[in-house]
């Protein structure tokens, strides 16, 4: 798992602006001699503040509950318990002391549920750094506490308005910024998407997931496990729950996609009701890397959707797609209805609100039939605090069996007020 | 053949971009048919990418109308094939529309079609030298110009391998950040200059021109071209936006065209020899 | 630190209806048998859940930027990392757990700040037990995120409307089911509060925190902290950070009230514009147990203020009250100014978003001289998500230097929307 | 000397309960004497605490409106020195007031003042027996009276505790949960009484008795008298939302007291003698 090319497959590469060409081959450079060889002992360093800061490692506790419903061993990786409540901070984390080490002074990050901006603001106010994080317009709406989180810990919060206001266009906007600042700013990537060295990078950095995981399953059940799921916007908690797995070939890894609310796609509108780029989308060139995207047949980049924003992004990591078309990686998909499903169903039996995004990855362990095997790992990528006024409003907009009845607080004048 | 060349032996290029369908493909023909009656040498024809992340809001929103009145890559090159200009055709476009073209995937396909019609070149703002091999080979395959941005960070080797690579002319990034209108020309435009002095590609200026008095300034400093973007767009959007006639908002890119290329005219009146490289 | 007579010196003891004795002797008779003597593994199985569901050990951080600004070693005890954010989990784990060993089917709690309430959800939930939780309809306006979490869990919320709508009205509610459901039910009281053995119960379910303090702080620093300082409503976080150190006389141990908006009291309105008890209260008898309150000279309990909900309350735990008698703990206040202030110096300084009740603690850091030594230990009892709102209000009503603008989220439309 | 026991003498009592000062002290010395006019054999004066933790909604809400009215202990002693009944009277009130009360701390002063102003005994429901040592040494001392409760719960040794330190009568809490009118009479009465059977100090059963019927069941069962409240704050409560005369609503209470002295007096005769105990 270390330095390369920058190309898995046919996928990855470096197409952005020449203005930034510099900056990312300063990156690269930087990335090889700190991330890769421990210069000055900066993986020392972050392993340090993972664990101080961050809250690391986390645990890998077995799911009674769950594991009784499906009739197999149920383990959850609990990155939910990380500091700011994602996996995100372990990249956050990481690039933000490499841009230290690099002698930067400004930190700009884009983000779509917020976490990662948050885990960055995080990060920056740890560290001292100066922090901007872009956000579209629609994202801002859907996950306000994180707005106001970025803001309490020093972030500027810059928001995005062109489009349809989501991840998608934040990280066009922050490119922009990064064009225009390269020389004393570090672009902080929130998932392993981007030019070549960010998903490397960004990998590197999340693999602590699968790291710790490997050794706990093996300790905690003697064994290794059957299969891995996480779910999948970017990719970066996939990478990070899958990588250290990659060489165990009897380990089956199941990337969960947001079905959103189908799998098919209105060309016209350029709109994909959905974010599964690995199931449906085709290969293409966006924010810096050849991967797999939902896009229309003229290669114009559609509108993805899905009820968590972030997995609502219509690219994803290349380094997956090439494990995808190279068959160790399992691209399979969950939508809105099953996803929010899923969320109330981990909160009553097993007394964790998860993330709507992880929600995903509980939403085909109820699905999946014999193929999961015995053993089984869900990566909980994160916590659900952010998404309490989504599910609510998505919640009463649907039929859901199993939710509970939530109707006194999503009254007109604000709730229980 | 590329006619580009050629349009830079003649003198200082004025190089005028618009995207191509903004506001809509009617109104859009007769703007840059205007910019060639205004003086045009080269003109850059921008085709919508839905992700346009080397540009400022001016050329972001000109996008926005294009794709929204139904822009795409076949009907960009009708548009070219309609288009009754002489001057030199640059596409200016990313590269995700170059590489899914057609039914095979690469770039072959769009530059073959886009040679049909009469396009002489290309700019592709987020292909760097690095993955550029493909669309290198396609275009020498047919006679066609790839042209490279150099910013203001690029040095050493990274320019040893744009130059390489570059034909037609080296689009050189007046600045840093993304496209639009300016008040000022930048400092880091002579220093770009300097360090491109020994190439002999032609050098044509970009990022923040906006008036004559700026063109003059860019080419006076030793740049055989201006270009010309986000200053015309502009004249593009408010007629858009005030819903002025057609022929109205053409007279007046035309009329901004002439102050563009005059203003370039002037600067190659003073201009001194550029110093030598030590 | 095991089974006592359930006195603290002259406080402590069993004030309760005689409904409720013979619970309390049944709860008194199951804490000795398996939380101190073991009995059945309890202690391991407590230990391990609190390990894999709950997120222990947490880490002990060394304080980098607070560290310089007070040119002492500040080291944080993250119990804002333990799942669901607060110390709250530790208590309401282990009495969860302990009510299935005794048998029982039927939870009920009061909450305050909601974490206590939330907490007892998730343990509720993890462990497959109902669960019903009274709440004032105060806090809970105050504390709305919560009231969601606890709902998305499965629990029922019970809005108490009588007297204030704080957490004193709550434990008297909570009471009132008890004992109409003593059979069947356990209430898991959420701190150091209420009629033996709970003061006992709950100091040894949350003395894991200086219990893993102790050991970090000797291996991190070598040396044992000058100092420790923990915010006090109940004391449960307090007693918990403490404990171990109470036999460590070279450790000076600081209780940090709520100061209010001021130490006075209006008696004729029955009204102690603060939660400081410590300070400025004098003995009685309130749910359950003799101790400090506030009360009125005829004896009537005030209604208490803080701007954190988990303060807010009018008595304290017994034992606390004693250690302060006799010279152990050192009882100081922190006013609700200085609390935001100290919110929003912790979020900006260390990237870490704190309750405002941990933010009480925090203040003190600020104001206190050089009595607290070299090294000192804050007990970060719990993260701020749920403070959100309540922050940018209180924020907007004062003049706070250290704040971020905040105004583009407080607009009326609901903020950035 | 307490006055309690020789009213437990005369036959089955009836005991009702107001909380004094609500919704004011006129209007409740008024009520109290309704009570007494109504046949009650022993009062409890309630004494509002503001936790009141034993209460349902029905005395919880007179606790407030006495207290917002300014309820406190020096007041209800002169309330009880003002009071013209002759029933013997028994102060309910909760611990905290009573070890507040005075300069010293602890329960003497509280006693002392009471005993001078003619209270006969204490009902305290947040007292357990475990806990009651300083208070029942006050009662000693001045001659008064200390009433436990036995609740549904009480057993064995507990109960042995308690019986031990009565003095008075017994609260029988005829169920679990807190006061409050109820529709039925609770099964868990028959079996209290019964486990209390060889104890000769008199049984009141309270909690939840509304009705002469009940009443009458209760002393049937072998009740030594009836403890009413919430019924009567009830009265109290619905003639003080509706605005009604003082005088109306001391005649409504008056009329509720002989309905309920009317059952007890029924029950008692068709009292068995009580099962013995195993
Ligand atoms: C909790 C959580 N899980 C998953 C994701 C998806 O990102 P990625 O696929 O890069 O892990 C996000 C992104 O914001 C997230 O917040
Ligand atoms: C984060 C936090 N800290 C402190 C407290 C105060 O409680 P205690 O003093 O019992 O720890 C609370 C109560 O809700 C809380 O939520």
């Amino acid at each position: 798992m270390s330095t390369n090319d920058g190309k898995f497959g046919d996928y990855g590469g470096q197409y952005v602006p020449e203005a930034l060409m510099p900056a990312i081959e300063e990156l690269a450079d930087a990335y090889e001699r700190y991330a890769v060889e421990n210069e000055d002992g900066f993986l020392d360093e972050f392993r340090c503040r993972l664990r101080d800061f961050g809250g690391r490692p986390t645990p890998l506790q077995r799911a009674e509950r769950l594991s009784e419903r499906y009739g197999r061993e149920v383990y959850l990786k609990r990155e939910d318990l990380v500091h700011g409540g994602a996996h995100k901070l372990n990249n956050a984390l990481g690039q933000v002391l490499l841009a230290k080490y690099m002698g930067k002074e400004r930190i700009i990050a884009e983000t779509g549920a917020g976490q990662h901006g948050t885990a960055t603001a995080m990060a920056c106010a740890h560290l001292g750094l100066d922090c901007e994080v872009y956000m579209g317009t629609r994202d801002i709406n859907r996950q306000r506490p994180n707005v106001f989180r970025m803001r309490l810990n020093g972030a500027a919060v810059n928001p995005v308005s062109v489009g349809r206001g989501t991840l998608k266009e934040a990280i066009s906007e922050t490119m922009r910024d990064w064009a225009t600042n390269v020389e004393d700013t570090h672009y902080v990537i929130g998932s392993v998407v981007g030019p070549h060295p960010f998903p490397s990078l960004v990998r590197d950095f999340q693999a602590v997931i699968s790291e710790e995981a490997r050794e706990q399953i093996r300790t905690r059940a003697g064994t290794l496990p059957d299969s891995v799921l996480a779910c999948a916007g970017g990719g970066s908690n996939t990478m990070g729950a899958f990588a250290r797995f990659l060489d165990d070939e009897g380990v089956d890894l199941y990337a969960v996609e947001a079905g959103g609310s189908s799998l098919d796609v209105d060309e016209e509108a350029g709109v994909a009701p959905n974010s599964a780029s690995l199931t449906t989308g085709s290969e293409g060139v966006l924010h810096g890397a050849r991967t797999k995207l939902l896009q229309d047949r003229h290669g114009q980049i559609m509108e993805s959707h899905s009820v968590s924003s972030g997995l609502d992004y219509a690219g994803v990591g290349p380094e997956l797609a090439h494990l995808v078309d190279a068959g160790r990686v399992t691209p399979v998909n969950v939508d809105d209805d099953a996803a929010i499903s899923a969320f109330h169903r981990l909160s009553q039996l097993e007394g964790i609100i998860p993330a709507l995004e992880t929600a995903h990855a509980f939403g085909y362990l109820e699905d999946a039939g014999e193929d999961l095997g015995e053993t089984v790992i869900v990566n909980v990528s994160g916590r659900g605090d952010k998404d309490l006024e989504s599910v609510i409003e998505e919640t009463a907009k649907r039929d859901v069996k199993n939710a509970p009845d939530l109707d006194v607080f999503a009254g007109g004048t604000g709730g229980l007020r | 053949m590329s006619r580009v060349p050629e349009a830079f032996a003649a003198g200082p290029a004025f190089v005028p971009y618009l995207a191509v369908g903004d506001p809509d493909y009617e109104s859009s023909l007769e703007y840059v048919e205007a910019l060639a009656r205004g003086g045009a040498d080269v003109i850059e024809l921008g085709l919508p990418f839905s992700e346009p992340v080397a540009e400022g809001p001016t050329i972001q929103s000109a996008v926005v109308r294009s794709l929204e009145a139904g822009m795409t890559p076949e009907r960009f090159f009708g548009f070219v094939e309609e288009l009754d200009v002489d001057a030199p055709l640059v596409c200016m476009t990313y590269y995700n529309l170059i590489y899914r073209f057609g039914d095979e995937r690469g770039p072959e396909p769009f530059v073959r079609r886009a040679a049909e019609v009469g396009i002489d070149g290309f700019v592709v703002p987020d292909l760097p030298a690095e993955e550029s091999d493909p669309l290198r080979a396609a275009c020498d395959a047919h006679d066609r110009d790839l042209i490279f941005i150099v910013a203001p960070t690029t040095r050493g080797e990274r320019l040893e391998r744009i130059m390489e690579r570059v034909s037609g002319y080296v689009y050189v990034q007046a600045r840093l950040g993304t496209t639009g209108a300016r008040a000022d020309v930048s400092d880091q435009t002579d220093a770009s200059l300097a360090r491109l002095a020994d190439w002999d590609v032609p050098k044509a200026v970009g990022f923040g021109i906006s008036t004559g008095e700026h063109a003059e300034r860019v080419v006076a400093a030793g740049a055989d071209g201006v270009i010309v973007g986000s200053a015309l767009v502009d004249i593009v959007a408010d007629g858009h936006e005030n819903d002025a006639a057609t022929s109205d908002v053409a007279a007046r890119l035309e009329e901004k065209a002439r102050e563009l290329k005059a203003g370039a005219r002037r600067g190659a009146e003073q201009r001194v020899p550029h110093p030598e490289r030590t």
